[in-house]
């Protein structure tokens, strides 16, 4: 029981990387999608820095009398990863607005439905 | 959002000290925490907050797309060329030891050029962003 | 003095030309800066992969760093191929796009389109180079951003929606990469891939690196568009301007098989990839699908362009096939077929480019009687197409014959008699357009089509040449392929 | 030495004529005589080695090498030699008939046409020289692609169904059966040269052999075997210069080239009767010579009839190939030319008669003969050369066939043949016939005149469609009387060399007999 509640980080991850997944795929409005892709990455944030942390670690500044330190180098992959996310999300909802903006909608059915028809 | 004097006034207040404490966590960043991505969206912050309270036109006079423009290449020239540099004074790319006569004295320097050029280019592409979004006009 | 220096230029002259390409906004400025780096990226490329054939692996400390604690780049044979392949085709591409449409179409902002060009090229590379896991999706990031960006310059609206969803898809797919690279560092607490390959048989294979190896082959079959994940390609391909769709269909699902190469091989080693885990039955399964279903789909669709898209995601399945052999030949077979696909499809999609050029569309009863006002495009479009079947002499029968020889090696005839019906459904497809070309009467109004200029011309006759001479010449990369696959086989 | 230059030469001759007839696409004259001039030259080349054949030496000619052990070779033996000498000299005579049914029938595109005959041509000479298995499968693929605008010439939705039809089998056939046994082969063997003795002896299991062979007989789809012979009634929409040589003789005598010679030099003869793996392909070979012949009979177009025809003498050979005895491959052999004679000169005449009067049905030539005697004579001597009566070629080839058939202790085949030979009379000689012993045209235009009467034309009620054109020509016919109007000098010439050919090979055939016989020791 211990061990279950223990690693309860893990379990936010895999729930947060689920929902985020859900949404993606459930989703037809494309802003709730780009949602759903960042939620999506966030459970990745939390599972790198869940596993930077050493028990009983400070944060990774050098300090006087302390010896453990969390390991930083998930922290700078994950800043990296937070980039990368933060373009992504920029990229598609520029995407989005364009789209809006030639079809008049940001509704999958209803994009879908009119290059059907044209 | 003219009339809300209450923000208008605390913009105005904060809007100096964030810019400092962005080039605060620029600068300090090879000691403490910080460095040019953390540095960088708290300067693009600042002018983001200026702009939703006086506008991005007024936000716009004072950093034209075309300088935005040459930060976000600048802040990239910056760091690839301090590596060219490296390159050029015979060690490997990004090794800036041989930038000064010391060896850690050159790796400050490399880090401090390096961590400049990151802060230019994530601020320029922060308010780029988001001044797109907020000039975008349906038509 | 800067020959020890080529890994990183390799990536740094386009990294350095991107920015450059904005602040210089002319249009030609822009093109020329282009044109010298992509060039410079090649020839450093030939100089690194002579020397890789010439004296072993490379390896470059970035920042003087020794790995695994700095970001080491590392150069085998299978990594110059890739670096071979994706500077090669981006040489050939970037002075085809001055004057295609696409340039008019964005008008004076034709700079951002070379600045996305190059990074897409230095992202490519990047990934291409680096023997750091994390670095390795950094770099595979910077490509697939820039390469949504040049997917959405399409003309049609629809290519907004392409981009949009192969950004989602291309997300989740570099989402899962980068979870596989979290638990792998959790398990060996080590990002340099090397170091990685050695420090996994000791921790054992235990249920966090079977999940690091199931994230990362999902991730990246996501990436290449294998079947059944490869919605996202047909329409990205087909809507995008001809120039990006061939540079895009022939290096950007390359590199996602390097990176499954890298990892299935070298990461995770032969033994725990095909020995432990079952992982070639449900490959191969895949790839045999991938063969078929979307060869089939091919066969009925009337824009040429999604055609040859839906080829290509066929094509995958031929270099999954490969490398579900877990042979020595069937790697060199998947791999060469890495090369010469790149070839291919990169010299149809150009004439492709130059059909749209002057008849503004690409749809097969449009390109009807188009040999008569077009001949020379056609006779290019016609050496790809051979090519893509398979017919001797031209580079696809190599990467077909050691295919099925992979095949018949192995025993399995039924893959081999598969192999080849596959290929007759590339006959199909592509003698639609043939016929449709040569034997058909021009449209009313398309009866006066020109030639297209010789700017257009010029790229596509290059690699249709090169389809032709690496179908006779063969050494170079039959050699490169075998030494890359036996460096492969040989690491774990 | 210099041999080697004849051999390249006469390859890459006809490639020079294409560019050459290219570049002259506009001057008709001079692209004519371009066309002769390259026929003329290349004949002389595979001419020059020729005593070198004699002489029992075999030039090589190395080209380069595509992987390790997988090169492109060129190696001139008998059979090679021999299949190249009629290709060759055909294309000469053929070149001649070309113009004048082109001209005379004011066909578009004919420099496309000119052009991919002598791609054709070359490859077809690939084929005859190549010195492995590999060499040869590259100028096959070329041999298909490049007939294939032949058979669309005339680019009607009729014509590209058939060029769908005749691509599909012979693409599908050659890279879906043939590659595949090839690289079965190579991978069991170690080589593809053309060894004689064959190269396969001890490298595989005995039972395989069935399997490899199916893999080859029907990969060569060239050969039209049943059930894959449909290419060829399918490609006689081409223009007739077309059928007759290539659909009667380079492509058609290229595919049965290459069973005879994976036969001899693949497998080995005597491998195969030891294996005895080749059984089940005479049996097919048998059905296919008597099954073809039967359809034939049902045809009234001349040119399909001539085609299945075609099917059925095809599978002689390939049935000399599967009963692999040393009479029966040299009977093979021969028919390759004996046949080639024979057919090329009931093509020409089938193609003059088109020309000269537009009939393409049997029934519509009735008293025919009269207008076009020397057009119908030939047909005769052809037709002869074909059932395989003396004093004519086709004789000779079918009695070392039926002494291979006898040699192999098979001698339900004999009677296969003999069954056939009765059937080629069947379908052959009414064609002649209704030319000469039917009634005269006034008869014919006062019978067309009146429609009811065509019921009892026999086979004519079949073919609802013709019955406006059969009345439109006989009134023509009327309008001309009884005068001789043959086709143009230039068709009717080029037939009786032919037809010729197959009297002077009855007569000189210990010649080709002795000059083969190399290829059984």
């Amino acid at each position: 029981m211990v061990d279950f509640f223990g690693l309860y980080n893990y379990w936010i991850v895999i729930v947060l990387a689920m929902a985020g997944m859900y949404i993606v795929i459930a989703r037809g409005n494309l802003i709730k999608k780009l949602v759903g892709l960042n939620v999506f990455q966030a459970s990745v944030f939390v599972l790198y820095i869940s596993f930077g942390k050493v028990s009983g670690g400070t944060a990774p500044i050098l300090l006087k009398g302390v010896v453990t330190y969390s390991n930083p180098l998930p922290h700078v992959l994950i800043l990296t990863a937070i980039v990368v996310g933060v373009a992504t999300t920029a990229l598609g909802l520029a995407l989005v607005v364009r789209i809006r903006r030639e079809y008049g909608t940001i509704e999958e059915d209803d994009i879908h439905s009119q290059d059907g028809h044209t | 959002m003219r009339e809300y004097l209450i923000l208008r006034v605390i913009t105005k207040l904060l809007f100096p000290f964030i810019l400092l404490f962005a080039l605060y966590v620029q600068f300090h960043g090879d000691f403490g925490p910080g460095g040019g991505f953390q540095a960088g969206v708290i300067f693009a912050a600042s002018f983001i907050l200026y702009s939703m309270v006086f506008g991005v036109r007024s936000a716009q006079h004072v950093l034209p797309v075309g300088i935005l423009r040459a930060g976000i290449a600048g802040g990239l020239l910056l760091y690839a060329l301090v590596g060219v540099v490296d390159l050029l004074l015979g060690a490997n790319y990004l090794d800036y030891s041989p930038m000064s006569a010391e060896a850690k004295v050159g790796q400050h320097l490399g880090i401090f050029l390096v961590e400049l050029g990151v802060g230019i280019t994530v601020a320029s592409v922060m308010m780029t962003m988001f001044f797109t979004f907020a000039t975008w006009r349906e038509d | 003095m800067l020959r020890e220096h080529l890994p990183v230029l390799v990536i740094i002259i386009p990294l350095i030309a991107a920015p450059l390409c904005i602040l210089f906004r002319g249009r030609d400025q822009a093109f020329g800066i282009a044109l010298l780096a992509t060039w410079g990226s090649f020839a450093c490329s030939a100089v690194i992969a002579a020397k890789v054939m010439a004296s072993g692996t490379l390896s470059y400390e970035l920042g003087g760093w020794p790995p695994p604690i700095g970001i080491e780049l590392r150069i085998d044979a299978l990594n110059a191929l890739i670096l071979l392949i994706v500077s090669g085709i981006g040489s050939v591409v970037a002075p085809y796009a001055r004057n295609s449409l696409l340039l008019e179409y964005v008008e004076d902002r034709s700079y951002m389109f070379y600045c996305a060009f190059l990074l897409c090229l230095c992202g490519l590379m990047g990934v291409a180079v680096t023997g750091d896991a994390f670095n390795l999706f950094v770099f595979l990031e910077i490509s697939s951003l820039s390469s949504y960006v040049l997917i959405a310059l399409g003309f049609d609206r629809r290519a907004l929606t392409a981009s949009y969803q192969y950004l989602i898809m291309g997300t989740i797919g570099a989402t899962f990469i980068v979870i596989s690279i979290g638990l792998l560092y959790q398990a060996t607490g080590t990002l340099n891939m090397a170091d990685i390959a050695q420090r996994l048989p000791e921790h054992g294979y235990d249920r966090t690196v079977i999940a690091a190896f199931a994230f990362l082959v999902i991730g990246v079959a996501l990436k290449m568009a294998l079947f059944p994940l490869h919605q996202w390609l047909p329409n990205a391909y087909s809507y995008a301007p001809s120039t990006v769709s061939a540079f895009l269909a022939a290096t950007a699902t390359k590199v996602s098989v390097y990176i499954l190469l890298r990892f299935l091989f070298t990461v995770f080693g032969v033994q725990f990839s095909f020995d432990i885990l079952p992982t070639a039955v449900p490959l191969t399964i895949l790839a045999i699908l991938a063969m078929f279903i979307p060869s089939i789909v091919a066969c009925f669709e009337h824009n040429v362009k999604k055609v040859l898209a839906y080829s290509s995601v066929a094509q995958i399945g031929y270099m999954v096939l490969g490398i579900g052999f877990v042979t020595m030949t069937g790697l060199t077979a998947g791999i060469l077929h890495l090369f010469n696909h790149a070839l291919m499809k990169g010299a149809l999609f150009l004439v492709l480019g130059a059909v749209f050029y002057r008849i503004g569309s690409c749809n097969i009863d449009r390109m009807a009687g188009l040999a008569r006002t077009m001949p020379w495009t056609m006779a290019a479009f016609v050496g790809g197409g051979l090519s893509l079947i398979g017919i001797p002499m031209t580079a696809g029968f190599i990467s077909k014959w050691y295919l099925i020889q992979a095949a018949i090696e192995k025993g399995w005839w039924h893959i081999a008699v598969l192999i080849v019906a596959s290929s007759l459904i590339a006959v199909i497809y592509i003698w639609r357009v043939i016929e449709s070309a040569y034997f058909r009467e021009p449209p009313e109004d398309l009866q006066n089509v020109k030639e297209a200029p010789l700017s257009l011309l010029i790229p596509a006759w290059i690699l249709v040449f090169g389809n032709v001479y690496f179908g006779i010449e063969t050494s170079l990369p039959v050699s490169m392929a075998e030494l890359a696959a036996r460096s492969l086989l040989g690491a774990n | 030495m210099h041999h080697q230059i004849y051999i390249g030469l006469a390859i890459i001759l006809p490639l020079l004529g294409t560019v050459m007839i290219w570049m002259s696409g506009s001057r008709p004259n001079q692209r004519e005589v371009v066309t002769v001039i390259t026929s003329g030259l290349t004949f002389l080349c595979v001419l020059q080695l020729l005593p070198e054949v004699l002489a029992g030496h075999q030039p090589e000619l190395h080209v380069t090498e595509l992987l390790p052990g997988l090169e492109i070779s060129f190696k001139v033996e008998p059979l090679g030699m021999l299949f190249a000498l009629i290709a060759s000299f055909l294309w000469i005579i053929t070149s001649f008939y070309a113009i004048g049914y082109m001209r005379g029938h004011h066909e578009p595109n004919q420099t496309r046409f000119y052009m991919c005959f002598a791609i054709a041509i070359s490859s077809a000479l690939a084929i005859a020289f190549s010195g492995n298995m590999f060499t040869l499968f590259i100028a096959y693929e070329v041999l298909t692609l490049s007939t294939y605008p032949l058979v669309t010439h005339s680019q009607t939705d009729e014509a590209r169904r058939a060029g769908r039809v005749y691509l599909g089998i012979l693409m599908s056939t050659s890279i879906g059966l043939l590659m595949v046994g090839i690289i079965w082969t190579w991978a069991a063997a170690g080589t593809l040269d053309f060894t004689p003795g064959g190269i396969l002896k001890g490298k595989i299991d005995d039972g395989l052999v069935i399997v490899l062979l199916f893999l080859y007989m029907y990969g060569i789809g060239k050969a039209a075997l049943m059930p894959i012979h449909r290419w060829l009634p399918a490609a006689m929409v081409a223009p007739t210069p077309v059928s007759a040589l290539l659909h009667a003789v380079a492509v058609v005598k290229a595919g049965v080239f290459t069973v005879l010679k994976v036969i001899i030099y693949i497998f080995g003869a005597d491998f195969l009767t030891e294996t005895g793996a080749s059984i089940w392909l005479m049996y097919v070979a048998g059905a296919t010579v008597l099954l073809a012949s039967l359809v034939a009979l049902t045809k009234d177009n001349l040119k399909a009839r001539l085609a299945y025809s075609t099917v059925s003498q095809l599978a002689y050979i390939v049935l000399a190939g599967a009963l692999a005895t040393s009479h029966s491959l040299v009977g093979g052999a021969m028919h390759i030319a004996m046949h080639a004679f024979g057919k090329i000169t009931l093509f020409f005449c089938a193609g003059a008669i088109m020309v000269a009067s537009h009939k393409t049905e049997i029934s519509q030539m009735r008293g025919l003969g009269w207008r076009m005697p020397f057009t119908f004579a030939a047909f005769l001597i052809g037709a002869l050369s074909v059932i395989g009566l003396p004093p004519l070629g086709g004789s000779w080839s079918k009695w070392y066939i039926a002494l291979g058939a006898a040699d192999a202790d098979q001698l339900v085949f004999i009677a296969v043949l003999m069954i056939s030979s009765l059937l080629n009379i069947a379908y052959l000689i009414p064609v002649f016939a209704r030319g000469f012993f039917g009634p005269r045209e006034e008869e014919e235009a006062q019978m067309a005149g009146s429609h009811e009467d065509h019921g009892d034309h026999g086979d004519h009620g079949d073919h609802a469609g013709d019955h406006d054109t059969a009345t439109h020509d006989a009134h023509d016919a009327s309008d001309a009387g009884k005068r001789i109007a043959e086709a143009p000098m230039l068709c009717v010439v080029p037939l009786w060399i032919t037809a010729l050919g197959c009297v002077a090979l009855f007569v000189y055939s210990d010649w080709l007999y002795a000059m083969l016989s190399p290829i059984v020791k």
